[in-house]
């Protein structure tokens, strides 16, 4: 989109590039969006810019370099007036700024790797909304652990729903890098479980 | 009040998510809002103390599984469920699994709602309470049985799904031959939309006017009522627009409303906010028990706005077990209420739905003019709901001038990115026959064809 | 309603410039809104038809002008003026300037306005009329004549400068000894502030409650009263919290009160909405006039809450000439009201004013609960206005509910950007003068050491 | 759109490509869009422009008059809803969006013309509201016409508020090149009454 060696104006391409850029994020319901590339910078979003230093860094894992990134989704936490209800359970919040990411990350021309999502990993989400259970029964040892290979259709979790138990397919083969829940956490619709690296 | 009730799940969406949250915060009770994944990013959402995504889109997966929901009252510790109108709001198998996990369902029992569920089970408890009902049948079974109730009833007759209501599941039968041929195909369908293809035989009113009571119990033997509505003003048997009181009703009739729909309430020991519905025939003067509604209702505020009476709080009261703080005769009814349905949809094209993302959302504003609705800009109406966007609910001391400020209110409502009834109800409100409270059921379809939408031009 | 206004120039801003456009526009009246050049971008101007940029920001210049707001008037095709309350409000030479050019000044005549204009001229009209005024004197010229109506009446003693109202240019006096200074120093004070030195004195009540009538009169000698409210919370003459009723009044009070004022109102022919105002003797239960105001009020909303009727609307169709449409048995008295008036001030700064760009403006919602405005999401609060930026108006059955609704209401109003008195609002509703309904003009005084501001921390 | 080595305004490309870019912005419901390209930055946005430092782009000063910036007023006209009550008298929102040009314009560090102000170009606008009157008695020639030559203190016209006339000055010198308003016309405060030439 733009070489640093040869400064230039916008051409046709860019503006294009950029418009697509600001009807995705419009239809995608975020709150801004920014793409630097080099010494190309674009943002676009509601409310109040970016604070400076937290405006680029995404929200987890290191991106490799030369790839367009990333979109913070300002109101996830900030807009709800008060999640201090939270009781014993876990509130994910994890499952929306991940899906968040992935749109908007799509968006970026050449884009490898999206938001919250390290390079060659693949999130397990939660099925249901319900009660995750990292074990069989009590006692027993837990269905995968970290650094465990699953394949697609190895059983990683049990999500429980008033005495109705959905068990959690892997989906995906790989390693598992991270297990995001406890046992017996509440979690909603779409959380992200564990991740598993596919490299 | 804070006493038995601590923190509501608000199991229900759009504007009467929106309604019940600021119900509760204003009791000081806690809300959580369980919302599909469509509602994530809603205006209710925002707006409760918390959310929590119990499924998908489709309500099957999310607003109707009562097992998530109560699973999600449980893991947030609230302690009751509001469940709103619609979706699971008259389920006995809710208020059942409520009370099983120690929730307070905020309604009647469940066998309140499963004796008022049943509709040729209302319209026994209805006759048994001496309220006047349609003549007609128990379950019919047989083209015989309907048969036998024509001749005894005459035509036209509309035949009911037991398990339907709310307009659901009704046909209008004015030749005899077609009897058994409607019978069959009504029972199918009402076995594939209720589960169930129980049917019942009415006689039915052909210049009718729907008027119904807002009644209100508590737990300790207390029944008032809250006055009545009209609601003739009705599309495919969905209302559009209702009002309160209702226009033009002799004063013997009005009180006889009242006290059958108290009667009733009595008679099973409501406990919670519900609606009687009634048929008014206008060639005759009579009414006839139409069915019982066993929760909030959509048109809730044009009673609010002529009582001052909190319904939403009243119902949280009552489910919290605090006897009603007033009497029969500290309800002081006052003014005129109208309410419009605004809803997404394209009226040149057979109202067909619209949804999209709305650009520009600018309400009307001033004293009198309540809209109650869960629409910001920017908001997405999504495609896997019913399309109503705000209901516009408008006070003043005369009818006549309630109807010249909800002109003026719908004449300033500006909606852009979907299309929408604003139009549409300016016609109907403007209509002659709403100016001089001749409407029917039947007016808007009546009416239809003088509508020109601007839309269409 | 539309035969006699067509259009109204709007002489006013900030939210009753808000509220008037509102009423205008259900009577399908169109607007044109006098903004200053701080103003040309105000919710009011965006509402209106037209806004017409009469003069720089400071109001000598702009809202002050009595030729500039005429000439605005004719220039853009408007048959009316309504002036709102404060700037030119109360001034004859407006309303003159109005008629002189065919305009109809919504308020009451220019006589009316100079004889309740003139505190001296009222008190002598009150007395005529067979209100109690306070014993006290006419114009005071002499210390000597001011010694001659100690005696008579006793300390302390109230100093009033007679061009002067609403709390403004008056002194207490407490030893007879102070009185000559006093009066040199509030003659030069009232010189400079209403070019006109003229003085009197009253009985000062110390134990003191603040409750004043709301009258409504036409031009077809018909007079009605609206009740009563209290707005005995006042910080340095200002009010700061209403209400409608007035808690605790003894019935044979009220009803002297009512019938006081609708007196008063009809023996100088009164054609337009208006306030008397009484102050209460706690200690004896005696009732005296204070002044007449002769114009929509600040705390109106407080009596359309619990009548129902719409005040501006009013002054509207009686200005076009209508006859009131109901008597006094028609007007129903209903549930109770309270009114917040919340400004931009630093409560912890001894209220100094604050000014600058609202970055978050999110007021509560939910039935019964009114916001009149002007603010919006990126308002600009400007220096050169009173800081009023929003009325808080709930409504309730009981008083009690109203105030729980008031504290739940302030306590989600969510304001950044300017640092307001919402936090302190909450304190003094929640006050126990409050709660019993034993509150004093000297309450908020009273009290100020208890509060700790949140932003003091 | 800009070279380094060249300092330049914007061609009429450049324009062409900000106002696709600002359509697009305005078609979104968004507040703020940013492009940053090497030296080149673009800010476009709803409110108050991006705060110093916290957003990249400083608005105003210390950008060398290589870098061509360009704020866009997104909604001078378009909030408000209904103008069209306007009677017999002209509706003077010139005035309004002059001022608005204006104050976009003096953000735009080196720019050479702003908005509606033409280069070289003065404007003199209306003491007070009032009635216009561009001669002195009707029937008399009026004080000036297009093509005159001014000094600060000639009159130019007379604006009347109920009988009393306050007289404009030209306040400046030069050679006036449109009269905005005709006689007789009612004007704003502040409304756009002539423009003069200082060239």
């Amino acid at each position: 989109m733009s070489d640093p060696g040869t400064a230039r104006g916008l051409t046709d391409e860019d503006v294009d590039q950029v418009t697509r850029l600001v009807e995705s994020l419009d239809r995608s319901g975020f709150d801004f969006l920014q793409v630097e590339l080099g010494d190309l910078r674009i943002t676009v979003g509601t409310g109040e810019p970016p604070v400076p230093g937290a405006a680029p860094p995404p929200p987890a894992a290191a991106t490799p370099a030369a790839v367009p990134q990333a979109v913070a989704p300002a109101r996830n936490a900030a807009d709800r007036p008060d999640t201090a209800v939270a009781p014993s359970a876990a509130p994910v919040a994890a499952g929306s700024v991940a899906a968040g990411s992935v749109a908007a990350g799509s968006v970026a021309a050449g884009s490898v790797a999206a938001g919250s999502v390290a390079a060659g990993s693949v999130e397990i989400t939660a099925p249901t909304m319900g009660i995750f259970y990292a074990r069989p029964e009590p006692g027993k040892p837990p269905f995968v652990a970290v650094g465990d290979v699953v394949e697609e259709t190895t059983t990683v979790a049990l999500v429980e729903v008033m005495k109705t138990f959905h068990s959690v397919a892997a989906g995906v083969r790989g390693t598992v890098v991270e297990i995001c829940v406890s046992d017996t956490d509440f979690v909603e619709f779409g959380a992200v479980l564990m991740r598993v690296s596919t490299e | 009040m804070s006493g038995s009730i601590r923190r509501v799940l608000v199991a229900n969406r759009g504007e009467i998510a929106v309604r019940i949250v600021h119900a509760c915060r204003e009791l000081g009770i806690e809300t959580v809002l369980a919302v599909s994944e469509a509602d994530r990013d809603s205006l209710g959402a925002r707006l409760a103390d918390r959310a929590v995504c119990i499924g998908p889109p489709r309500a099957p997966q999310s607003y109707l599984d009562v097992a998530r929901i109560v699973t999600a009252a449980v893991a947030t510790g609230c302690d009751a469920v509001h469940p709103g109108y619609g979706f699971l709001s008259e389920s006995p198998a809710l208020a059942r699994a409520c009370t099983e996990h120690g929730l307070t369902f905020v309604g009647p029992t469940a066998a309140q709602l499963e004796a008022m569920g049943d509709k040729i089970s209302a319209r026994r408890l209805a006759r048994e309470a001496g309220v006047p009902t349609l003549p007609g049948s128990e379950q019919v079974r047989t083209p015989q049985e309907a048969l036998a109730v024509a001749r005894e009833v005459g035509l036209p007759l509309i035949v009911k799904a037991s398990a339907g209501g709310g307009g659901r599941g009704m046909k209008v039968v004015s030749d005899v031959a077609e009897l058994p041929s409607v019978l069959t195909t009504a029972a199918a369908e009402a076995a594939a939309a209720f589960g169930d293809p129980t049917l019942y035989v009415e006689r039915f009113v052909r210049n009718a006017r729907h008027v119904e009571v807002q009644v209100l119990g508590d737990r300790h033997g207390h029944v008032v009522h809250l006055g009545e509505r009209d609601c003739s003003l009705q599309r495919r048997n969905q209302k559009v627009v209702e009002e309160a009181p209702a226009p033009g009703l002799p004063l013997q009739v009005r009180d006889a409303l009242h006290a059958a729909a108290v009667r009733l309430a009595r008679r099973i020991g409501y406990e919670s906010a519900g609606t009687v519905e009634f048929v008014l025939d206008r060639d005759t003067g009579e009414f006839f028990f139409l069915e019982m509604n066993t929760r909030i209702q959509v048109e809730h505020p044009v009673t609010e706005l002529v009582t001052g009476i909190d319904l939403v709080q009243q119902q949280l009261r009552v489910a919290a077990g605090e006897p009603l703080a007033f009497g029969q005769c500290d309800v002081v009814h006052r003014g005129h209420a109208i309410e419009c349905r605004i809803t997404a949809e394209v009226p040149s094209a057979d109202f067909r739905p619209d949804a999209g993302r709305i650009t520009a959302w600018d309400p009307p504003g001033g004293p009198n003019v309540r809209v109650d609705t869960h629409c910001v800009p920017g908001y997405l109406v999504p495609v896997y709901y019913d399309s109503l966007l705000a209901k516009l609910i408008v006070y003043a001391p005369t009818r006549a001038e309630a109807i010249a400020r909800a002109r003026s209110a719908l004449r300033r409502f500006g909606i852009e990115g979907v299309r929408t009834t604003v139009g549409f109800l300016d016609f109907l409100v403007g209509r002659p026959e709403f100016a001089d409270a001749t409407m029917t059921t039947h007016t808007i379809a009546d009416a239809l064809g003088e509508f020109a939408p601007a839309d269409a031009a």
